[in-house]
């Protein structure tokens, strides 16, 4: 589902990210990228959903090259791929129903199945109290549930969550874990980014950890640490 | 598309309300540029029309020596005003330029006592429709065999027709350029409120939106100001038009105002359809630009 | 307060540079109105100097019927000259006038043959400064023993004087109006621009910054985009204007254009100071409302 | 050092937030706040550098009632008060060495020391290598440490970090946690809300539970669960 081969990225500014990263993605996996802060997790992320382009090497998402994508064509890969973004993006003048709607409306939803849609990923993620609530009255944790509510809305073939769990208590961490891990049975290709040990030892799932751009360790049925 | 035209009506309301401080900022800027382009609009239409009245005036005397009957003088007059250019053909006998004469210098010189007869001519004074049309009238006239001598003061008219096509070139310049100044303020505002939502629009296009998809909102949004602000516009134009027009016919009844009503409509409407467009064009530009820079 | 100004200087500069885009909206905004405005300003001046030199050229005609020497007139005319309010004073011989009126209808009049003697009296042409002194002036005229008569066409200068007083008014009301929107423009666009960091506002006061601190850095950048949209509007004036003014002296000589340098660089600097000046305001205005909105 | 007097708070759309709540920390504490997500955590810190108002009740910080502050003093009660913000709030258009420096700019301090004293702060939490980075180029974690390192560098006698290890691996958690520790010992009030359970767990410090809005545990030397 996922392929990198021999991907670097350097940004623009000189500064270098990834190197010579390769790493193959089934469609019915579940991958833990684990590894110190700065150390190239999201950035391998964004290349993905084609937020950032490599700067040498092949992205492949699905059997096609995602660096030479049609412009016009990006959105639908987006639509494909639902993303947790560790800053969560939501949009500031829409309220936590608005901004999970949107992902589903900008695919041409109709409005009946939208609004059915968008209650159930708010209830998985036990945000149904705050539906009317603008982004800046929530709390951290909050923000982060609406922001997964959104990723999953659409039930897209790929989940690629970022930091999911870095402002939830314990408890709602292992719930949401368990959710992603449900959308995984459910046949979609998950990728989590976390800095969670106890979630990572206990899942027991593949996990990939980066350092300082390299992948360091590739290994099914890992743990946080070595 | 159209299946999404009320969802984008929807988006482009509501964050037309949300940003409701931006949008009345933005709306009160574009009509306060439209106001300035109307009330330009309106003073060199003014202007022409002020120029064109004054240079219409201008009329060419034709003098007959010869003694005719006011039968005669009343068929020239009607073949005059047949000529092609001609407006209105006025009658002046000799009897009525005498007296005018007298009336004019008359008091302190006894004319009556110095002069036996009066040595005035007939005068037939010519009112043309537009100055440049002078010198053939003029021309067309003089072959009348009747007619002695045709008089008009070529000069002066000159120096009026040239100001006359001055005022209505400058006029027209002027408009192009407060059209243009008007495009830009209009744009530019629109485009800071777009630009003010930047990080709006990169999340959009990371969650799947397309770009028809966000533009679409934001130039249905551009249109809403757009309209308003020429509403706003129209309003404030009209009203103080009617009032300075009732002044000025007050105070200056000689001054030919301009107060056809279906021009006025027309210039209103320009208002409101140029606002809108603007608006529309405005939120386009702004927005695909904001489009193309991001990821 | 003043040991941050550096520090100031350099955040304004600093804010200028990394939101380039929006800040040459700004600026372009600002040229524009501000071009509006001067070629307001430069319109009604000029319009005010050509209808008050068309006034000046209504004269007082003041007869005399007794046949004076030459000596006795030039005395007549600089006394005439002396009186208050006069700007020029011409001698018409009664000689001279009835050549000019010969010149008039004689061609077709074999007068000389009619008339024996010369109908006509000396005439003295009085200007005046402005027309509303013409009553005064004339009344004063008419008290010389030596002036039988004093004309003034009393109606006609009425109109001209009205016309006179509503170009300068309707011209003084225009330019507060135009000046009211070119404010509201110039100090909307800056809105825009500070309503787009309404967050970084927030944030700063949330690490402790007072309003005074926050405010500066504003406000250099409003003067800032003040005074580029001042200079560019300037330029672009200054040389429009230029060119404006040769064209016309070209076309229409006789136009009393205003080309004084003085008038002419006060203008520009009221544009460049009132760029600058607007655009501080602006940024007052807008920091501290939103200063106020802010916890 | 900072005193809760029957403090409630509800938010002016009608959400209750905080119910009648009574706390006192001395000068030399290190707090733990933990609680779900949605305790109100967040809101409770809000208060006490008046970023929110109390509905009822008195917050007082070192001896002042904040609540009734005069709208100019505010600023200098936030001098005080360094804060880790949960959303970290850089200033975007500011590289990491301006958001860190405009901390003590307000302040008035002069140019020579505010230098110094930032790169102290950003060697302190592992930033030396990014200073002239803006925050769109930084990973999540650099952003928290960023924002840690502005909310130390004016040795400010209070401290409130919320949820500052949220997107930090644990390695580097665990050296934060220890910087927080050591300026708490250099005598300053430490107040750390978080989800983090390995932490609260082996620092051993007074522990404040909320669970909606109320407080249901205040334990000295506490655990993160019961
Ligand atoms: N746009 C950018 N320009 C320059 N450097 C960047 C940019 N984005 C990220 N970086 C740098 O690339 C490195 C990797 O960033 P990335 O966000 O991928 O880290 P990460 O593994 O997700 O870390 P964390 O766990 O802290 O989120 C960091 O040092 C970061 O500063
Ligand atoms: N401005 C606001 N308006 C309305 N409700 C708000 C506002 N700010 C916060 N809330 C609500 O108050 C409750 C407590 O929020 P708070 O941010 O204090 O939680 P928290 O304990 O910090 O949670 P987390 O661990 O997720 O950050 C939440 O349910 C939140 O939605
Ligand atoms: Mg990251
Ligand atoms: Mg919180």
């Amino acid at each position: 589902m996922i392929e990198l081969v021999n991907v670097s990225k350097s940004f623009s500014n000189g500064v270098d990210v990834l190197f010579n990263i390769s790493l193959n993605i089934g469609k019915e996996e579940f991958v833990f990228i684990v590894g110190p802060s700065g150390a190239g997790k999201t950035t391998m992320m964004k290349l993905l959903y084609r937020e950032e382009m490599p700067s040498s090497g092949k992205v492949i998402v699905d059997r096609v090259n995602v660096a030479e994508l049609d412009y016009k064509q990006v959105p639908y890969l987006r639509r494909n791929i639902g993303v947790v973004f560790q800053d969560y993006k939501l949009l500031p003048k829409r309220t936590v129903l608005e901004n999970v709607a949107f992902a589903l409306r900008v695919t041409g939803a109709p409005r009946s199945t939208i609004r059915r849609k968008v209650m159930q990923a708010l209830e998985l993620v036990g945000m149904l109290r705050r539906v009317n609530a603008f982004p800046d009255e929530l709390s951290g944790g909050e923000k982060q549930r609406a922001c997964i509510a959104r990723a999953i809305v659409n039930n897209p073939p790929i989940l690629l969550a970022d930091e999911p769990t870095g402002n939830l208590d314990p408890t709602t961490s292992w719930d949401i874990i368990q959710l992603l891990d449900k959308i995984n049975r459910r046949n979609t290709t998950v990728l989590v980014a976390t800095h969670n040990k106890s979630i990572v030892d206990s899942m027991k799932r593949r996990v990939v950890a980066l350092e300082n751009g390299r992948i360091v360790r590739d290994q099914l049925l890992g743990g946080y640490g070595v | 598309m159209f299946s999404n035209l009320e969802f984008f009506l929807i988006e482009a309301l509501r964050s037309f309300r949300r940003g409701a401080l931006m949008s009345l900022v933005a709306i009160a800027t574009i009509s306060v540029s439209l106001v300035i382009f109307g009330l330009f609009l309106l003073l060199v239409i003014n202007l022409g029309n002020i120029v064109g009245t004054v240079s219409s005036r201008m009329d060419i005397a034709a003098y007959v020596e010869k003694d005719i009957s006011l039968e005669e003088a009343g068929e020239l007059q009607l073949k005059l005003g047949k000529l092609p250019g001609v407006e209105k053909v006025e009658f002046i006998s000799k009897t009525e330029a005498w007296r005018n004469f007298k009336q004019e210098f008359g008091t302190k010189l006894e004319l009556d006592d110095i002069m036996t007869s009066n040595p005035l001519p007939h005068t037939f004074s010519v009112k043309v429709r537009t100055p440049d049309l002078l010198p053939a009238v003029a021309k067309q006239v003089s072959n009348f065999q009747l007619i002695d001598e045709v008089r008009y003061s070529g000069k002066f008219i000159d120096q009026i027709r040239t100001l006359v096509d001055a005022v209505r070139l400058g006029g027209a310049a002027l408009v192009v350029l407060i059209s243009f100044a008007t495009l830009l303020i209009v744009v530019n505002t629109i485009r800071l409120t777009v630009l003010a939502r930047e990080t709006d629009i990169s999340i959009m296009k990371l969650v799947g939106a397309t770009d028809t998809f966000i533009k679409w909102p934001f130039i249905i949004e551009g249109v809403i100001l757009g309209v308003l602000g020429g509403l706003v516009s129209f309003i404030v134009l009209k009203f103080s038009y009617d009032a300075i027009i009732l002044r000025v016919a007050a105070a200056l009844p000689f001054l030919p105002l301009v107060a056809d009503q279906r021009l006025l409509a027309v210039i209103h409407l320009v208002m409101i359809v140029g606002g809108t467009a603007l608006g529309m064009l405005g939120a386009y530009i702004s927005v695909s630009r904001v489009l193309k820079s991001e990821v």
